[in-house]
């Protein structure tokens, strides 16, 4: 069955991509999942310079979700190319890189190399909400947001450019719409939402950081509203993301109008969640005997 | 053989107050765990709690795998909860092993509460050759008394309360035993498992005595696998993951 | 053992008040709840005319969370202190009045009457996602957001004035410090989140008015990220709302800055939370050899 | 005597691919519940679900309440797993009940699947006078079927498949009954229960052949008891609340 689709000029085997942050860089959970059958796989945020992360602890539970403030640890983009992506090249699949500096000039390095290396897409983290600079003061600012991705998309020539919206502003709908008037390809959306969480017993902060941010169920609702807002504000594909636990989830981002959905705290419950996902779409097409996914898009019946 | 695999609940028997037995039945062939490695387990299968839970291998018998806990929190709470013939889902064996100490060394286990679940393996690996010091709040809080004798006759008890065994925290007692035992003290290899505070106290008294060896340390976990950097602990080559690179690390290279 | 608390010049007698549009006119849960117990009861959103609504459904679950999109269904000012009022001021307990209007004018005529019909207090709903006008576009603004309380403080005089911000805006600092010198006597907050979900067999949104407002434990850790973030910002109490379920619940919003909470959703599950709550706290602060509930707020140790 | 009260399951039977019935017993005394009453159930004890799920009263026995219930969601799938003697937290009996009819009337119930639940205890209470229509989707779906014997000679089964009794949709044969008998049109007094589709069929018989009578609607609820305003149904006098003002409302009233 036809499951295929477009983000930009990018062509997916079918929607389903990993969320960055959360699959590693595909190697961790090759044991689990047949790599070549996803989508897309979104790895974890890059920087221009290793970085080693916050202090533990970085994760904790709440009720249907989680905190996590990892604080962007990774190995940066020399070590990343040199040592993670050939091994993600081995498989059929496309693969997308989250990115994040602390200036704009980094950003711009970043992508450049990025797509000077082939890879097929570049997702722009401007809403990470556990690094000090950069991140999601990109996000929430109209202005400095338009001007980055003007800049990140001069350099991007071959990969298709993602950015990668900030949940946390009052109107998602003017910010998705100057990302796309400054040259995004697509949106992906929501990251995870500023939270926090306290032991009561202790009098501490669940998380080292104090703050963290917050996936999982708990946040669907948001998300799904959020993907609704934008994608009745641009024109370009909208990615999904948020609190998908399984196949129904998936379609939900889809009928709010998401063109392909991300993966992300799933992965933890179920290591192999996204094949699950990946075959319940396909039995809901063919029992609702749809064609493609054009007719599940922006397919909510709102009247 | 899947390190993500259904399995049936054999028995979950309560032991005291706080601490449960669980014997799971894999339901399909799995890779044979190694002492200190942990498996992540399902607690519920609602999204509430969301996340699996790790718990070390406490022992592998013919029926199945054995888990000790502890129950601290709503996961553990709805663990007890488990009961026999139900089919849940678990992830492992994850994670390194308590390595084999060299042939002129001599191991002593120190455990800490609900430590003593990932020692217990190794003990039984160590055929008598360990001693054990084990250290608990009180009496009642021991666990496995007779498997421990079994393993060793080289047990030492102690409890905060002085209900059983020596008074005081088990790391004063490895402390005394170094002392009294200086001599031998370059053949003493470490493997502790228990409370931060716990494996803090050690950490120093290995470094003041020159001691060498291991320790399992604990990190909230979400994915178990690597993935999610979610469990990292300072070491002195930086940040490592206890689900990948851990739990079990040389006791010189964790800075606390 | 004393659990009293001020806000502003507002004495309750301990920090538990239920959260507008949760508990009705009180009356309703009168048969569960002893309401003299209570350190306040705040009343279903009161709007100068009566109004019918939105259509149904209005509700509906979330993970760990709900949506609603009543509508701010309400009987009007006339009616409330005609019919709603008597009945309250029957007992030994604070009445707090949630106000929305669609106009400054509306939101002053409202205050004015209520402060002259002698109710203990005014909370301010400048966030009800669920009204086409008003709501929540006075909360997002800051601008407007300082005329209308400015407006509403001359209006104001023995009641107190509590302000309840939205939390739909990225930096709930500066709509904190806003309220302040605007003339709040304290912040109430979090209000729900806009959200919405969809019925994947039927196409159709789970609620009439397809976005709706996300509260319970979901929510929770949002809440107290916003309810630290705004203590930190002003001088005036803050009062924590969102998700709280239980006495640990309560306290850990009071050590992340609240002086006092407020209970929604948990109502429904447990009609008697609020009385659990209450004996919880005593309970904690018995156990913790604490003096007075002063030591509680903000003794968040986040060092 | 609370309207909120923890019982016992005593059983929680499987009658069908998608129907149980649940027996409890409430552990104080409790409010007597009168027909086309509903309670609010626990469902699990998480926050997910997080809501109780609102039931009609479907018999109150000596052991305790009965509800007879459809399988359709997350919610009734964990109350499908409810097992003898665990306690649960029940909010009821709410909202009105059933008016009794009077003496010159002939009842006529109209139930359409799950519906049946909050007629059946209706039908004890008219004792015999009743005429029952009951329609579901094939002979699978027919609940109490010996019960409903028991209590009416005047019954009428419809299935959509015709597996049993009459083929169609119980709202047709309204139509029909109706129609032949025209001349006691005036007697007739209808209560109907069952899914949104047939409850405005039979509204719109209702009002084309003038019958009057009543109806018991749903909608999705949070509290139960008036404070949250989330179950409202617009009627000719405004929105009214289902779980207070209803849930039983008079045909007329109602605007689809
Ligand atoms: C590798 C590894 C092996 C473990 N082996 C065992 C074992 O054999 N037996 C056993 O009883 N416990 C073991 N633990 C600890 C166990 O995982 C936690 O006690 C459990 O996850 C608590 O879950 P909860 O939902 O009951 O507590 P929560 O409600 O999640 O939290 C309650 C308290 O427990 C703390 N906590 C939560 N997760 C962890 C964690 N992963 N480690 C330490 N504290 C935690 C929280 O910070 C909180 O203070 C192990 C942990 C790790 C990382
Ligand atoms: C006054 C009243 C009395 C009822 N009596 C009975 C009864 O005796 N037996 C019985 O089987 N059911 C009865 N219901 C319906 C029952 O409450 C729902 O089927 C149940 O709440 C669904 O819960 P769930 O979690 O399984 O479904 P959810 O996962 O919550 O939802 C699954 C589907 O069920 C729908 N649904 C959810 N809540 C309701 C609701 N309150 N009414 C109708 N549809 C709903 C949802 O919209 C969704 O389409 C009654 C409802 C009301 C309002
Ligand atoms: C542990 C963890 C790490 C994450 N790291 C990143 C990251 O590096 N870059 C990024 O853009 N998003 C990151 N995210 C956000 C996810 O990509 C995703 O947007 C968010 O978790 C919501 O989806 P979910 O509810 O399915 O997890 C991370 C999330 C988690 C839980
Ligand atoms: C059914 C319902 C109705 C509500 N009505 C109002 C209202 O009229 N005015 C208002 O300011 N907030 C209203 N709220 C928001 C609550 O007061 C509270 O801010 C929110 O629910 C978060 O708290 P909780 O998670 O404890 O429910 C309503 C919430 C619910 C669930
Ligand atoms: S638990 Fe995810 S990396 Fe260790
Ligand atoms: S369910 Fe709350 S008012 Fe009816």
């Amino acid at each position: 069955m036809d499951l295929t689709v477009h983000i930009g000029h990018l062509k997916l085997k079918n929607p389903v991509m990993t969320a960055s942050g959360t699959f590693g860089y595909g190697e961790e959970y090759s044991e689990f999942v047949d790599l070549n059958q996803l989508g897309a796989i979104v790895v974890k945020g890059i920087s221009l310079k290793p970085m080693e992360g916050n202090p533990s602890p970085r994760i904790c539970e709440t009720p249907c979700g989680m905190l996590n403030a990892i604080g962007l640890q990774n190995v940066g983009l020399k070590r990343f190319i040199k040592e993670k992506l050939p091994y993600l090249r081995r498989f059929d699949t496309k693969v997308i890189v989250n990115i994040l500096g602390n200036t704009m000039q980094e950003y711009k390095r970043l992508s450049e190399v990025l797509d000077g290396a082939g890879v097929d897409g570049i997702e722009l983290n401007v809403s990470c909400p556990n690094v000090k600079k950069g991140g999601i003061i990109f996000g929430t600012d109209k202005k400095i947001l338009a001007r980055l991705i003007g800049k990140v998309r001069q350099s991007v020539k071959k990969a298709v450019l993602i950015t990668k919206l900030s949940p946390n502003v009052s109107n998602i709908r003017e910010f998705s719409k100057v990302a796309e008037d400054a040259g995004s390809d697509a949106l992906s959306l929501i990251n995870t939402i500023p939270a926090m969480a306290i032991d009561v017993e202790t009098r501490r902060p669940k998380l080292a950081n104090i703050i963290g941010g917050l996936s999982g169920p708990a946040i669907k609702p948001i998300a799904i509203r959020m993907v609704w807002e934008a994608s009745k504000a641009v024109k370009i594909p909208v990615v999904g993301i948020g609190g998908i636990m399984n196949a129904m989830d998936a379609i939900e981002f889809m009928l709010a109008g998401a063109t392909a959905v991300e993966i992300g705290t799933a992965n933890f419950v179920n290591p192999r969640v996204t094949i699950a996902i990946i075959e319940g779409i396909e039995e809901y097409v063919r029992r609702k005997g749809l064609h493609n996914l054009k007719e599940l898009t922006g397919g909510l019946n709102a009247t | 053989m899947s390190r993500y695999f259904k399995a049936e609940v054999i028995s979950n028997l309560t032991l005291n107050n706080n601490s449960n037995l669980l014997t799971i039945a894999p339901l399909q062939t799995i890779i044979d765990p190694e002492p200190g490695q942990f498996y992540m387990i399902d607690v519920g299968n609602t999204y509430d709690p969301l996340l699996k839970r790790p718990f070390s291998l406490f022992r592998k018998i013919p029926e199945g795998i054995q888990f000790l806990y502890r129950v601290i929190g709503r996961g553990t709470m709805l663990m007890k909860e488990l009961k026999s013939r139900e089919i849940i889902n678990v992830l492992g064996p994850f994670g390194n092993k308590y390595p084999e100490p060299e042939s002129d060394k001599i191991p002593l286990l120190i455990a800490g509460g609900i430590g003593i679940a990932s020692l217990f393996s190794l003990a039984e690996a160590l055929s008598k050759k360990a001693y054990i010091l084990y250290g608990v709040r009180n009496k009642d809080e021991l666990l496995m008394l007779d498997g421990l004798k079994g393993l060793t006759d080289k047990l030492i008890i102690s409890t905060d309360d002085g209900s059983i065994g020596e008074k005081g925290m088990i790391s004063d007692v490895l402390n005394e035993f170094l002392i009294h035992h200086s001599s031998l003290i370059t053949h003493y290899l470490l493997y502790a498992c228990g409370p931060k505070p716990m494996l803090e106290a050690v950490s120093r008294i290995a470094r003041e005595k020159g001691v060498k060896g291991y320790m399992s340390v604990e990190e909230n976990m979400a994915c178990g696998v690597g993935a999610c950097l979610g469990c990292t602990i300072k070491t002195i080559d930086g940040y490592k993951r206890v689900c990948k690179e851990g739990p079990v690390f040389l006791i010189e290279e964790i800075i606390w």
